[in-house]
């Protein structure tokens, strides 16, 4: 089904179960969907696997999660942001898969249009290629990185019509039009609901084919940090 | 209504209302005249989401579907590139493509794309479309036009995809896969299990309701 | 050098080679660059691969320059639309490589992203495999296709503004943006030059970095067919 | 100046003006003070090309680079998502990368993301840039805190890509690849051909001007 359903935050608990793998847009809090990462943070679901660029801050964002012990696992490029991830991997409570930035973000593109796998230059020859396949193509080594995909994404947009099409603000855009494409299920939180028209047809970067539900956003990121809306 | 126009409104009732449709060209672009375009969304693969039919003197020559013709921009359409485009249909996420056919053979495979004895130079986005779309309808007049079935044991002209589709409609009867095998859910109207097993090739089973009613 | 170039059509000439392997945007005549094409027609250039989803029709745009034979071959997906290419493939005058619409849209995306080459589902077990890689991942078919990449792309967007910035018209966008990712050198033929900062951040579906040099249009599209800008 | 600005600003006299560039995090970032902002298009891999500096009080929280620092937005900006942005990176269409580094080594290698004994936490887009970009720009100090030379006969730390750094700049030199070699082609302000010898640990040609000019 592709309509696109407007409701609350409790869509989050209604579809994260234990066990699922899902996709967290943000590049640090910037596009990151605040609202529906403190959803997830309410409700009673463990052994997740989280992909996403970082794993928050230190007891921040995906980093809340991390201490309440609900993270099997973490996809991203850069977890150095949260101090706390080292130890949790140490000590041998949380997986991690550590990729370039490059190939994370196609990875997950490339999950949501059906494409298995491609050949990468990226890493080719360092630590992260060990244990990969390669190949040579025109010459040039090449490693094989397999798709993402994810059960539920979380992602943040600006504005969304009344179909389920997404725009984003500047910067904020970063991973959220591709982890849209790459998960069953894909919540969007936005600050913003208009009627359908109002979106160029140019403009919209996600059209609502990807979008399952949309939810208000009650946190925004300011120059002061995260406030909530009034 | 000529054989086609039945083919396509039968197919239009196939459609989940609010989902994501791939017209192809021919029988199935006449499937648009039998939908309420508030309520599905329909797709065309080079490059847009949202498309309705146009009156002849609104018509811009820069929004054309993928048999390029002419058609509409409905309210909260989007356009993208045509890697974008296929992403979509590749990555599942196009809820029903309905497609032509040469022929469809027993085992659910269909060819429409390439003719044995002829040059192949043209593929377009048929195949695709077969290994990404959820659900595969395909239209098509039950005999060429040589009287022969286009339902076939096997299909003599190369298939599309190893994908098995999932209902084909013609002007006789609806068929739908179930259990490795076609079945006969739908007698049209005019017509009878009996013209349908003569006219077709491949084996199928009959829906028991269908039995049923017949007996 | 990123700068880009605002000239005239002989930029064609002057950057297409005997020899050359081209990118041409457009889906039949619609995102065509007509200008940028009949340039083309009127240099003596041979020996031409071009990658365009069709070879124009008979006689008319890349029709017309295989009627002069400077093909020397084509990759596309959908040649039925011009009654000679069989002709002259079958006389032995023409290479065609046919690909599935969604595998050369994204070869062409992969030439431009630095992808070496990604495995797809489309065209498994059919006559478009035979002779190419394939391999199962998650118990799944998948085909090995490679990269396209070319010397020259000539593509039409709408606008550009002085930096060379594009945005496309509707349905008119096609393969134009992936083209112009894929290319040494990007020619981009436009209906209107607009000042910086008129194009939306938002909207731009080409940046700069893509484009070598915009030309304007002095063919267009109409209901009546192509008619020349007064 | 201090060094690490010294650094930076002989950074910017290498590049080319109307051209891409992309800026790594520490004194690579501080480049930027050292552009004129009209003349070189600054991309960062967040997913922005026309990055431009910001006052105080103009700061946008949604306007960051990759270091997630405030950052201005350009006329004649784009804005796209992270896959696209990494496309332009890895695919070859920016000009320059302007990187830090722990080690270069005499083969050319640098390393930049990771201490062996550390854990291998963060990698972010060094790695595609130093594959990608058509020129890699080393900007370090030429010495580790503990007085060791950063310019080694072979990277200890892990390293970040086979590819070759195309330049290195330090407070006391620039080096350039030539012929399979470093060679020294300037001495900055203040310090001498002996001076670099001392300091540097790998071996390394000199440019014939620049021994006229001492000898």
């Amino acid at each position: 089904m592709s309509l696109t359903e407007m409701t609350s935050v409790d869509i989050v608990k209604e579809r994260v179960k234990t066990g699922d793998t899902l996709m967290v847009g943000g590049f640090g809090l910037v596009g990151s969907p605040l609202t529906l990462i403190e959803a997830l943070i309410e409700h009673d679901v463990y052994q997740l696997t989280v992909i996403s660029n970082n794993v928050g801050e230190t007891g921040k964002g995906l980093g809340k999660l991390l201490q309440q012990g609900k993270l099997k696992k973490a996809i991203g490029s850069y977890f150095t942001s949260n101090r706390e991830v080292a130890g949790w991997y140490n000590a041998g409570k949380l997986e991690l898969e550590l990729l370039p930035q490059g190939t994370l973000s196609e990875a997950i593109r490339a999950g949501g249009a059906g494409i298995g796998g491609f050949y990468t230059k990226t890493a080719a020859g360092t630590d992260l290629a060990v244990g990969k396949e390669s190949k040579f193509i025109d010459g040039e080594e090449y490693v094989l990185e397999k798709a993402l995909k994810a059960d539920v994404a979380l992602i943040r947009a600006e504005k969304a019509d009344a179909k389920g099409n997404l725009v984003y603000y500047k910067t904020a855009r970063n991973f959220n039009p591709n982890m849209a494409s790459a998960a069953s299920y894909v919540i969007a939180e936005v600050d913003e609901i208009v009627p359908d028209g109002e979106l160029s047809p140019e403009e919209i970067a996600t059209p609502h084919i990807y979008v399952d539900a949309v939810v208000k956003s009650r946190y925004t990121l300011t120059k002061e940090g995260v406030v909530e809306r009034e | 209504m000529s054989s086609k126009e039945i083919i396509a409104s039968r197919a239009a009732e196939a459609l989940t209302p609010y989902s994501i449709i791939n017209l192809g060209i021919g029988i199935p672009t006449l499937v648009a005249n039998y939908l309420d375009k508030e309520k599905y969304y329909l797709h065309t693969e080079n490059g847009m989401l949202g498309v309705t039919s146009v009156d002849e003197e609104d018509i811009d020559p820069l929004i054309v579907n993928a048999g390029k013709q002419p058609v509409g921009e409905g309210v909260g359409a989007s356009y993208f590139d045509s890697a974008s485009s296929f992403a979509m249909i590749r990555g599942g996420h196009v809820d029903a493509a309905i497609l032509g056919a040469l022929q469809v053979d027993e085992e659910g495979h269909v060819a429409n794309w390439s003719v044995p004895g002829k040059d192949i130079i043209g593929v377009g986005g048929a195949m695709d479309l077969l290994v990404g779309a959820k659900k595969i309808i395909i239209t098509t007049n039950h005999t060429a036009k040589d009287g022969s079935s286009k339902l076939v044991p096997q299909c003599e002209y190369p298939v599309t995809s190893n994908r098995i589709v999932d209902m084909v409609i013609t002007e006789h009867a609806v068929f739908q896969w179930s259990e490795e095998k076609y079945e006969l859910i739908e007698v049209m109207s005019g017509s009878s299990i009996s013209e349908i097993e003569e006219k077709t090739a491949f084996s199928f089973k009959v829906h028991p309701s269908l039995l049923q009613k017949e007996g």
